[in-house]
């Protein structure tokens, strides 16, 4: 019951999925989309699991005042307002008219965008600390990698007067050449890679996925 | 621009305070930063939980359901069949109690099942099949040399695309050892890929900071506003934002430069 | 720790200070950088500037506000271009989402008019530019290849009434104006393959003078088009609407962008130069 | 020939159809000059209507031989109005248009009862095209085609080839992994960014400080996340056995389960259930780069010794990376999400590129039957190569038919 079960589900389920891709026939693209409906709900179900260890760890640190204890109760009360006012005051839970609550919208607009935006253009700054400690010519593959990237960051350079048309070209080829080719062949070996995991875990071999007893 | 009210003002300044506070995580991990990343957390897992009920649950399971009585479990409901993703979905919560856990392995099954069965031929078809299409290329040989300087449409570029992908093919074989030709093909395999992750890297780099400059553009309009308004409450409260950072920050200079010299061993 | 020891191992504050104070001056000090301007660029502006008082060029403002940071400055560049040679234009948008942002970008710019600018040395004094006489906006339709082929026949056809429901006749600029032969040019910019169509039942069945205004990551790929003479000219990007902007002598927020950018740029390769200087040398000095 | 008589017949049939048109749309042209005197162009001909192959049901392909005033003959036309009907006499509604050079259109419509724009199967549909001029009451009607019906397939026959890729493999697969059940020796060469996991977990227990294993921002249906869950199995087991810390922030609720079953797994297998803890393993939230503030926020205050990052990860992955690596952490990471790959090579010690990350989770597992899955990879691998360099033979002689057998139709 414990192991047998899940592992045959597997089977059946990631068989039927694969027969199912050659089968363009109505009734299989109904049970299909029904299945993905399942994966959709299953998922939204355990977002409560997600929240509980989010609430439990957040109040043991509380509870045992253990280090930066008081930064757990601003994510307590962020998720606990953010909850209180989509609900609209916990007034309208059956239909979305929650999604248009002002402090909701506000606490989106004001709190979740600035922030995300702001940690997302931290990557100015990292790709250039990255690029100052990484890009060394320590051996013939580092100086590979230097040298292509310094001359795409070159390419529109206007500083170097007749050179730069060189620069541009280089770069254009260095894009359209040497990186398409390294893409397909990572491509073509990501997809043998995948196919051959996902034959794994239908075939019941690997099953690190399901834990033991 | 429309005069904005003060409400709104003060809701652009928690932005821009936020905005600031998340920036100096650049600096060090400092309270500020600390109090913005919890916050963000817990905010950010409320609205997905708000998102998912309203977009996901309701649209997907409850309004599919609503034609059915809950005293009857929703068999009646026209699409009775829907209370069976919702029993997977309530089996995932078995995970709460110790010894009923191994009950969420079902759905758990399920769903990976599902997926990996999805992957099998999709994968197959757009990153194997697809590429080895594209890969079988006709070369134009009439272009062979190409029109000036590094052309890729040239006939010994698209040739170098179709060995560079072989030789990166090869490099990646798990069952030999980089040793003699093949040590060489291999080798030429991972120049390929070098240049390309460097060529790719850089340019990136234009994307990234423009996302630095729509972060300055946004501060800069807040200054605007709070300048422009001319009023008295605008302009404390942008002092007070930029100032707990200015202050903060010459602080941190003057620390600098004053700090003993250690010897580091 | 000797000095090249330090250029290797700096700490990356110093490279985050760095370029954070160089985004944030050049981003608010405007001052001018060299632009190297290409031939397909130059094609364009040349194309343009060259035309008379009264010549009607055609621009179709083809994006939605997705790639709107892209292509916004190069339709304010060719059009102001256009306006303050006292040229006529007639504008689209064949994008769903696009319409009502290519009405307001269309009446900032005749808002721009206003005031009194010198470019490349003549002084164009305000005037006022006047919706159906210095130009008329057709708006949008379903089933773009059929407009494009449409206006070839005549404007009327696809658009009877413009975007306000005005009937064309109305307008004095569309005075004796029936297809794309009285139109010096026709200028798509465009962040969809919506250009294809442009191409293949634009020019390729009526034969007008077209140029392109592309996303960068687009335009590599309509170069072929340049080569075969389908095309007499492209805007590619940013860096492309800068180069415009630089011909016509009037900076806007695409040669703001670039200069930030490549002030950026140079930030990070003198880091790299730097990180590599030291790690040579201290690697020759210990043998 | 056949084409000159049909048209020959259509012109002859114009005089009689004329009347109709004058009844139905009036010549009035209030709007242009130059297209006073349009005179009708010709009418398409062979048209044929026939049920969408390879497809749910729901539609319908039609093809015809533009009109000889389509680019030529009168020159006249501008585009082409796919009509339909129920019955032969009408009424008939537009489908859509198609613009000059057209020889075909799909008429596709929703499987849905309840759209408005439901096609049903089996039902008799006929159909007729029409010759548009840039007059709008000037136009000529194709005959009309009918009856015909549109219904769904049981095969799809242009996924043939991806059938044989599936199945070879899935032969080959099966193949290998019997082979290694019957202890045939399967030799793998070293991967230095795999060793260095195992390195890295002792440096840890010397440093005694937690490893940091981030899964990524894939979900559970993402096979890169499934592959991370054994590298993640043989990581906690090692760090249960040398009682080193582990932490896991999870962004997918599901993961978070999964990962919890795995970890607690390993624990067992090295015989400390009992230093397990739900704790280890925790969610964070679903949202990209709050998520990214919190793993942040965790590497410069717990300081591992180690971050290990293996799953999908998209732009955030510089950020984690960089941010390890002011920790003074050492990172190990692997993904197929090519646009990253560069970012860890970069800024990590160690990259798992693409199919590596793959072959990791059959490499740390050192079971044979896993590293027969392994083989299995390297012989398709080989086989795409061939192949490749067979068409592209092929195909510079011109001769395309090999290439053709590899073509998907969708």
């Amino acid at each position: 019951m414990k192991r047998q079960v899940p592992l045959a589900l597997v089977f059946i389920f990631g068989i039927f999925m694969i027969i199912q891709y050659f089968v363009p026939h109505e009734s299989s693209e109904w049970v299909f989309e029904f299945l993905l409906d399942w994966i959709y709900i299953i998922g939204i179900f355990a977002l409560a699991l997600g929240i509980w260890s989010l609430i439990r760890v957040s109040w043991e640190k509380i509870r045992y005042r253990k280090e930066n204890w008081q930064y757990a109760a601003v994510t307590l009360l962020g998720l606990f307002f953010m909850i209180f006012f989509g609900f609209d005051y916990f007034r309208n839970f059956f239909n979305a008219t929650g999604l248009q609550n002002f402090m909701f919208r506000h606490f989106f607009d004001y709190i979740m965008i600035p922030i995300q935006a702001t940690m997302f253009s931290l990557l100015a700054f990292f790709i250039a600390s990255a690029a100052y400690r990484a890009f060394r010519a320590r051996s013939l593959l580092a100086t590979l990698l230097l040298i292509a990237a310094l001359i795409v960051m070159l390419r529109f350079n206007p500083y170097l007067g007749p050179l730069g048309d060189y620069m541009e070209k280089t770069a254009s080829w260095l894009l359209n050449v040497p990186n398409l080719a390294a893409k397909r062949a990572i491509i073509v070996g990501i997809g043998l890679g995948i196919v051959a995991t996902a034959l794994k875990v239908i075939l019941g071999i690997e099953r690190a996925y399901l834990g033991k007893d | 621009m429309e005069a904005m009210s003060f409400g709104t003002f003060l809701w652009v300044s928690l932005g821009a305070f936020l905005t600031l506070a998340t920036f100096s995580f650049l600096y060090k991990d400092n309270p500020f930063y600390k109090f913005a990343e919890h916050l963000v957390v817990g905010v950010s897992a409320g609205y997905f939980v708000i998102i998912l009920w309203h977009n996901g649950l309701q649209p997907n399971l409850f309004d599919r359901l609503n034609d059915g009585n809950w005293y009857l479990l929703w068999l009646n409901s026209s699409r009775w069949w829907y209370i069976v993703p919702a029993i997977l979905g309530v089996m995932m919560w078995t995970r709460f109690s110790k010894k009923r856990a191994w009950i969420s392995r079902w759905p758990i099954a399920l769903y990976i099942g599902i997926a990996t069965g999805l992957a099998i031929p999709l994968e197959m078809k757009n990153r194997v099949n697809m590429q080895l299409y594209s890969t079988m290329r006709a070369i134009d040989w009439s272009n062979f040399f190409g029109n000036g300087f590094l052309d890729s449409m040239a006939g010994y570029s698209q040739l170098l695309i179709f060995l560079g992908v072989l030789a990166a093919l090869f490099y990646f074989f798990f069952s030999k050892e980089h040793t003699g030709v093949f040590k060489g093909v291999a080798q030429f395999g991972i120049w390929i890929l070098m240049v390309g992750f460097g060529a790719s890297f850089g340019y990136t780099v234009m994307a990234r900071i423009s996302l630095f400059v729509q972060r300055i553009q946004i501060l800069e309009n807040y200054t605007k506003t709070a300048w422009d308004s001319g009023d008295g409450l605008f302009l404390l409260f942008w002092f007070i934002t930029f100032g707990i950072f200015a202050v903060l920050g010459v602080v941190q200079i003057i620390k600098h430069l004053t700090r003993k010299k250690t010897v580091t061993p | 720790m000797n000095i090249f020891d330090r250029m290797m191992s700096l700490d990356r504050r110093w490279v985050f200070l760095f370029l954070a104070l160089v985004c944030v001056v050049t981003h608010v000090v405007p001052f001018s950088i060299p632009i190297n301007t290409t031939e397909e660029v130059e094609a364009v502006f040349n194309f343009i500037d060259t035309l008379k008082e009264d010549d009607i060029i055609f621009v179709a403002i083809d994006y939605d506000p997705n790639s709107l940071a892209e292509l916004h400055p190069m339709t304010y560049a060719i059009v102001e271009h256009a306006f303050r040679k006292k040229m006529k234009v007639i504008f689209t948008s064949l994008s769903q989402n696009g319409p009502g942002m290519a009405d307001r970008t269309i009446r900032d710019i005749t808002d721009s008019m206003m005031i009194e600018r010198t470019y490349n040395g003549v002084t164009y004094p305000p005037r006022e530019v006047k919706n159906g006489i210095d130009y008329v906006f057709l708006g949008y339709k379903p089933y773009p290849a059929l407009v494009v082929v449409g206006m070839g026949q005549n404007f009327r056809i696809p658009f009877p009434s413009d975007y306000y429901g005005t009937p064309l006749d109305d307008h004095p600029i569309m005075k004796g104006v029936q297809n794309f032969d009285q139109v010096k040019c026709v200028v798509d910019i465009s962040g969809t393959s919506g250009v294809d169509m442009w191409i293949a039942y634009g020019q390729g069945r009526y034969n007008f003078p077209l140029a392109l205004g592309l996303t960068g990551v687009m335009a590599a790929d309509y170069y072929p088009y340049l080569n075969s003479g389908q095309v007499f000219g492209i805007l590619g990007g940013l860096l492309g609407a800068a180069q415009y902007e630089k011909l016509a002598d009037n900076p806007g927020p695409a040669v703001d962008g670039m200069r930030v950018q490549l002030y950026a740029h140079i930030v990070i390769i003198l880091f790299i130069v730097l990180g590599n200087v030291g790690f040579l040398m201290s690697r020759k000095r210990k043998g | 020939m056949k084409h000159k008589l049909l048209i020959g017949c259509c012109l002859l049939l114009l005089p009689l159809l004329a009347p109709a048109w004058a009844q139905e749309a009036p010549v009035a042209d209030t709007t242009t000059d130059s297209t006073a005197a349009m005179q009708a162009p010709a009418p398409v001909t062979d048209l044929t209507a026939r049920d969408k192959e390879n497809d749910h049901g729901h539609g319908i392909v039609l093809e015809w031989t533009p009109s000889v005033d389509d680019d030529g003959g009168l020159n006249n036309v501008f585009g082409y109005v796919i009509q339909r009907a129920e019955s032969p006499d009408g009424p008939f509604e537009e489908r859509g248009r198609v613009p000059i050079g057209a020889g075909g259109y799909d008429d596709i419509g929703s499987k849905e009862r309840e759209s408005d724009g439901f096609m049903p199967d089996y039902v008799d549909y006929y159909y007729l095209v029409r010759t548009l001029t840039v007059d709008e009451a000037v136009y000529t009607d194709s005959d009309i085609i009918g009856p015909v019906q549109s219904y769904g397939q049981w095969f799809n026959t242009g996924r043939i080839p991806v059938l044989f890729f599936v199945i070879g493999f899935m032969i080959l697969t099966m193949y290998f992994i019997t082979k290694a059940r019957g202890g045939a020796k399967l030799f793998v060469r070293r991967l230095a960014g795999i060793e260095a996991v195992d390195e890295a977990i002792g440096r840890a227990t010397e440093m005694g400080k937690p490893i940091l294993y981030v899964l990524g921002l894939g979900t559970a249906s993402d096979i890169a996340t499934i592959a991370s869950f054994t590298i993640l199995g043989r990581v906690a087991k090692k760090v249960a056995e040398y009682q080193t810390g582990l932490i896991v922030p999870c962004y997918d609720p599901i993961v978070m389960t999964v990962a919890q079953e795995t970890v607690r797994t390993s624990y067992m297998d090295a015989g400390r259930p009992d230093s397990y803890s739900d704790d280890m393993v925790y969610f964070v939230t679903q949202s990209q780069f709050a998520y990214v503030a919190a793993v942040n926020g965790t590497m410069l205050r717990e300081l591992p010794a180690t971050n290990i990052y293996m799953g999908k990860f998209f732009a955030e992955s510089l950020i984690l990376a960089e941010t390890g690596a002011l920790a003074g952490s050492i990172q190990i990471s692997g993904t197929d999400e090519i646009a990253q790959i560069p970012f860890f090579v970069v800024a990590c010690d160690y990259t798992l590129i693409g199919e590596e990350l793959y072959a990791a989770s059959a490499y740390l597992g050192r079971e044979p039957v896993l590293l027969g899955s392994l083989k299995a990879q390297d012989y398709a691998k080989a086989a795409v190569i061939i192949l490749a360099v067979i068409g592209f033979i092929t195909i510079n002689f011109d001769w395309g038919g090999f290439k053709q057998l590899f073509q998907v139709l969708d």
